[in-house]
């Protein structure tokens, strides 16, 4: 694994970030970079604010202070879209899925392949079909493209709202809990496109429980609690055992 | 032979259309040879109305008596109904210029007249007054309103700004409305509703009344209220109006049938027939009550 | 199964609710009761007499007029659902009333012996128990409703039906039963307890309207049973996610069939002060009610999304609406605009809680 | 980003799906078309008048007097809003377009010199450009409805609003203005143009009502619009799961201004056409269509709770419905039970569909 | 751990149990037995069938074919709650919450703790809001009771969820993924609620696709298949390897 820390300017810088919803404090002052090419692992008890601030930086919330940076400049995204024009792709927690569709058009969604007849243009509805077939099957995932996505299971669900990230040519891509409903052989497959996202010197920010996974694939870990941004560490520097006791608040900063 | 005889009301959610249908019935019993079918829409609203008359063409009924929702509408369905061979009347609210043959009813400039004639001779020395109206779309209502304005233009009664105030047939509505104008301008002399409508609620009729008892025994505010159907003339009885001006729908509903029977043998009949006008007041009204 | 417990944890990124953050400050309701005010103020400066006791007096019974009815259906847009045949349904169990109690109250009628009988002259009718006839009558109308509000359940609860579907067919059958047993005419209270059933229904306590007092009676049980029953917890539970209320063992079908029931019982009720108060119950009467009804609860803050909703924010809705329609009487609007005026109105009294969004 | 690709895997465990499986044949559109089916056999056994060729005209002309604007409505009930001002709009647009078109055509009046010169008799208007008064008049109609559809989004994409609260104004605030700009008296298509009007309106080819015509094209471009654009696929994410649709970067401000929008503009044709057809735009046109309108989309099938419906459905709704009007008429129903009728009709038709979950 | 194959009848038996929606067939002639205190691994891939299974034990979904017998009985459930007033406690996947309402009311959805005033019973906030942040505690979440279920992150929800299956003395508790949004201690904590519930003599299924968790807990596993049941082994007889070859397939059955 190479250390992006060096590798020039940060795609994202974070300054002092803070989030309030009415009386609870969801983020406090998290200052954070993340580098091309770099895997950060954003790991955090339940409610500590991993979420917040994929949502913040995903232009899904504005942030109550604190300032957001991308490729240079700093932004304010007022809407989601925004945020992905500039070349950020989320998988959300909540997978952000349209029931009454199928997974091929929850894909495409916001994107839809077209062909054109003159003046007007219609959905090319057999190409999306396959190339959502090709993404499900780059993740081992039985998921068909033509079911109705209010009909998957869960795991099936999490594949559509993963396969959209490969659509487009994304500079940060922020997985919340990607892992969380799927299979064992489609984690390692979820791992080994983050490892070719990387490759091609996309950052990308996975927040998950799953210590392995995290240890697997990420060159640098930063540790959340309660709103607060408790440890930033390089992968090599840290140890599972560390990074539990961060979470959990038995050891208090790194 | 029997007939077939459709009338054909503006709404029938109005009381008013239930007296021309009852009397249509009974006249419909006592010819004998004559069958009156009553239907409308439900709410004033032309367009059904008109889709109504066209379902009456098709069915081949033997005459239609229309009270019009609107005149420019109707002219339409009148013509495809005479052009499909059916005759056509028109009653309580007429389409001249229309193929119409015969219209019964009251001539409602003249019946807005004699409301404000009324008031006039109850109270010449004048004051402020409403008008409560039905709806803004209906056209013998404004007809209605422009009589009463006439007869006491140049007299020493006033309009308020604000009326006429329109209760879509609503009596609970007429009823707040009266109170509300009345609030509105505490020395408001006279409230004229062009229909029935507040007299329809009799208990919140009296109610407002009665809070306004003082000034109206003290002549101070004067009601006069179109329609005489048998509870407007209790209440007329009982004090709690001044005057009613009446149409005469039963007689709009036996006339129909005579006029379309009459028709259908080919006689001649008159373009227009006044079924003319009752008024009202504390002396006669024992009389109308029978 | 009882087990080691630990202290609870303390939440130490959790600050203190402050009181506009929280309840009513921060709901609709809150911010339609703001724009009300706002809206009597600017009523008081168009109209010297809108602030009259008089006036005050009438307003509070017209907007009891339809406050009732609105409770109802407040707890079935809670739960996501909707009931377009309240007007209707008002109609008709006030016809039934009027009819039951002249019916019992005219000797010769079948059943009517039983009720009253002759007096000496001859002439006036007497009630062998008064108020008994009352009671019938308006059990009658009640139970009316009670019947209407279960085929709606039925239909919605258990057959799946859309509410929409079904209470818009149920708007058209109740109107059209009322035009059928009447012919067309309404009818009218009368008999020997008429003056008693005035009483109930427009007479006043302490200058306060009957009207009125009951919808604060009902409103207060309303909340009680929205906040501190199972059944009002069932409720919410539902509109919030149906799906999760049936598998959290919820008795969703006999909560929905409850919910228009009430729902018509209400409306029913409605119907019968109505007519208490107009002396008649007319063919026609409370005719396309149903807009204003939900119209007011959604105003008050009811979501037809289902999940939100009480009896504070229906009652808000109401006297918003009944204080357009009577200052803009007041203030000698037009009344060409004034339907105009009461629609910008309305919009203008919920976009006042978009503030809302702005400070928190 | 091409990453080598494996064959797709085969789901082994998946059948074919049998064609009553699919489509239509499992929607409530399908289902309704079967009872619309039933009652359409039933009519005929009750009226030997129904099956004629004038009959079913009229039924063509009639429903399609709604349909129009319940294709546009369908497309704010995909996404899971509604629009109660349809009915106040197609009075309203009607009557901009013949007050256009008279104000027009008379001499003297501002602008008119432009398109009218009276003849050689001093008596007869006759057009400059014949068609042009009548393509401007309704460009005006349309462009009417197209701002109030504008204002209608703007309150519930922007600035958030509920649709059924703003819309609801809406419907006062229309149907004031109509009253205000005709003084309560409505207004009439005239001047050289009218005949034109009345025969793009009211007349027929080859035996084909135009409004039927009209119906068609419209139908099959939304059919086209709602499964084949990119648009049409954001109509119905946004009612599937709005959040979704946001997060996903669906323009949702865009298309939720465009749903109502285009709901105004049909209902403003529809409303221009009816006035044709009426000779007239009387102030009170349409009133309470709206219910009619709504109700015609969710019986074909559109869900209020959003993210079904489509053009079959809603002419289905509305033939449905028109059936019902006209069926009983022609089958001599009493008039007060016809309304009672109505609604039953209404809920069996879409019990039928019911039979659904039995089935699969 | 003991082995329960032999410890008398079974809590739960299925016989031939088939389910098909449309034209998938999400679950085809399944058999199986749980006994009192097991605690049974249910795995499979993405779409495999296990909720679909779960769901019909619990009485959400009625079986295409099959009979499912509870207790020695032969059971017919038409709704959730029959099956809950048996014994059957389930945690749903997609957890089941009412947005709108608090965290302690969700706990105590449809179970309501009352007071008694004369012939009135009323909710008893007080005492529901103390027994669920007790509930919290015990799983060592950060959820609380208060708070409204929209607000709260995925692993709050899914702690409330699971808080639920606590205040019945059930007979047997689904698991449909519990731990998959939850962070790293409270899964110890909820493996070691299984394990108590076991210790009662309670019948578990933990459906999970994290295979050290399945290890660590689990009696018993049975692997899921396309919608058959593929295996059926005591842990002591199988390993972490073979059940990912049966899985996803690499082995056919065992
Ligand atoms: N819309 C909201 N309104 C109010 N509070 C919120 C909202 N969204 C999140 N919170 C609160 O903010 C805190 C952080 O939530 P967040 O979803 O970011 O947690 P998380 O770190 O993602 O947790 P998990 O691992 O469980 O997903 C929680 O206490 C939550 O209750
Ligand atoms: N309501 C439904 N209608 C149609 N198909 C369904 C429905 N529910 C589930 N399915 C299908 O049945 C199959 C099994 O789904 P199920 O949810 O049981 O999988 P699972 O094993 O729980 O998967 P996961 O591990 O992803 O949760 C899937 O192919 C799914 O698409
Ligand atoms: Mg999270
Ligand atoms: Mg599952």
């Amino acid at each position: 694994m190479e250390t992006a820390g060096a590798a020039g300017q940060p795609v994202l810088e974070l300054t002092g970030i803070g989030k309030e919803f009415g009386a609870i404090r969801a983020l406090h002052d998290v200052d954070m970079q993340v580098f091309p090419g770099e895997v950060v692992g954003l790991m955090g008890d339940n409610g500590a604010g991993k979420s917040t601030l994929v949502k913040i930086i995903a232009g899904n919330f504005r942030p109550t202070q604190g300032e957001v940076r991308f490729g240079g400049n700093a932004v304010h995204f007022y809407r989601p879209i925004d945020a992905r024009v500039v070349g950020i792709e989320v998988v959300y927690q909540d997978l952000a899925l349209a029931d009454n569709l199928t997974a091929a058009a929850n894909v495409f969604l916001g994107r839809e392949l077209k062909r054109k007849f003159g003046p007007f243009a219609f959905l090319d509805h057999n190409a999306m079909a396959a190339r959502a077939l090709e993404l499900f099957g780059e993740l081992r995932s039985e998921t068909r493209p033509h079911d109705l996505v209010k009909q998957m299971s869960g795991g099936q669900r999490q594949a559509v709202a993963i396969a959209r990230t490969r659509l487009s040519n994304a500079k940060l891509v922020m997985m919340d809990e990607p892992t969380a409903a799927i299979s064992v052989r489609q984690v390692e497959q979820v791992l080994g496109l983050i490892h070719r996202l990387k490759e091609q010197g996309v950052a990308v920010m996975l927040i998950s429980h799953r210590m392995p996974d995290v240890f697997a694939v990420c060159d640098r870990v930063v540790v959340m609690r309660r709103g607060e941004k408790r440890a930033d560490k390089s992968i090599r520097d840290t140890s599972p055992e560390e990074v539990t006791a961060l979470i959990t608040g038995a050891k208090e900063a790194a | 032979q029997t007939y077939k005889f459709v009338i054909v009301p503006k709404a029938m959610n109005n009381p008013f259309f239930d007296v021309a249908r009852d009397g249509c019935l009974k006249r419909a019993k006592e010819l004998g040879n004559v069958e009156c079918i009553y239907k409308g829409p439900v709410e004033h609203e032309p367009a059904t109305q008109a889709q109504i008359i066209q379902d009456f063409i098709t069915q081949k009924v033997d005459g239609l008596a229309i009270s019009v929702a609107d005149v420019a509408a109707m002219t339409k369905s009148i013509e495809a109904a005479t052009a499909a061979g059916i005759p056509v009347i028109t009653f309580d609210a007429d389409a001249p210029g229309s193929k119409r043959i015969a219209y019964i009813g009251t001539n409602n400039k003249d019946f807005g007249l004699a409301l404000g004639k009324q008031l006039l001779q109850l109270k010449p020395e004048g004051g402020k007054y409403a008008v409560v109206s039905g709806g803004p779309g209906a056209k013998n209502l404004a007809e209605r309103v422009d009589g009463v304005r006439e007869a006491l233009k140049g007299s020493k009664w006033v309009e308020v700004a604000g009326s006429p105030t329109f209760c879509n047939d609503d009596p609970a509505l007429a009823v707040q409305q009266m109170a509300d104008l009345r609030t509105a301008t505490p020395d408001l002399g006279a409230i004229v509703p062009v229909g029935g409508w507040p007299m329809f609620a009799p208990e919140g009729y009296k109610a407002f009344v009665n809070k306004n008892k003082k000034d109206i025994d003290a002549g101070k505010l004067t009601l006069v209220v179109a329609d005489t159907l048998k509870m407007q003339l209790e209440l007329l009885r009982d004090g709690y109006s001044n005057a009613l001006t009446g149409q005469r729908p039963f007689e709009m509903g036996e006339k129909a049938m005579d006029t379309l029977l009459a028709i259908k043998k080919g006689q001649k009949v008159p373009e227009v027939i006044y079924t003319g006008l009752d008024l009202v007041t504390k002396d006669n009204v024992a009389q109308l009550l029978k | 199964m009882a087990v080691p417990l630990e202290s609870p944890i303390s939440f130490t990124n959790v600050g203190r609710i402050r009181w506009w953050q929280r309840g009513i400050f921060a709901s609709q309701t809150g911010y339609v009761l703001l724009a009300l005010l706002g809206l009597l103020i600017a009523m008081h400066f168009a109209s010297p007499y809108f602030f009259t006791q008089g006036n005050m007096q009438n307003v509070a019974k017209n907007f009891s007029f339809i406050a009732i009815a609105t409770l109802g259906i407040t707890f079935v847009i809670i739960t996501g659902g909707i009931d377009l045949s309240v007007g209707s349904m008002m109609c008709f169990s006030a016809m039934i009333t009027s009819m039951v109690m002249s019916g019992l109250s005219t000797p010769g009628m079948p059943g009517a012996s039983l009720f009253v009988h002759l007096a000496a002259d001859g002439k006036t009718v007497v009630a062998n128990v008064p108020g008994l006839i009352l009671l019938v009558s308006i059990l009658a109308g009640l139970v009316t409703a009670l019947i209407v509000g279960l085929v709606n359940g039925f239909c919605i609860a258990v057959l799946g039906l859309s509410p929409f579907v079904t209470t818009l067919g149920m708007l058209s059958i109740v109107r059209g039963l009322g035009y059928v047993v009447s012919n067309g005419r309404g009818s009218f209270p009368g008999g020997p307890d008429a003056d008693y059933f005035y009483a109930l229904t427009s007479g006043d306590l302490f200058g306060v309207p009957a009207p009125f007092i009951y919808l604060v009676i009902l409103a207060a049980v309303m909340a009680v049973v929205l906040h501190h029953t199972s059944f009002g917890r069932h409720v919410f539970a539902l509109g919030g996610n149906e799906k999760a209320a049936e598998l959290t063992g919820i008795p969703v079908v006999r909560v929905k069939i409850e919910v228009y029931v009430i729902c018509a019982l209400a409306a029913g009720l409605q119907g019968i002060i109505v007519s208490g108060w107009l002396g008649s119950a007319p063919a026609n009467m409370a005719t396309s009610y149903e807009l204003n009804v939900i119209a007011a609860a959604v105003i008050g803050g009811a979501n037809l999304a289902g999940g939100v909703g009480g009896p504070l924010g229906a009652i808000v809705g109401c006297v918003l609406l009944e204080v357009i329609r009577n200052g803009l009487v007041l203030a000698q609007v037009s009344s060409y605009w004034q339907q105009t005026l009461v629609g910008v109105i309305i919009i203008l009294a919920v976009l006042v809680d978009r503030i809302r969004s702005r400070i928190t």
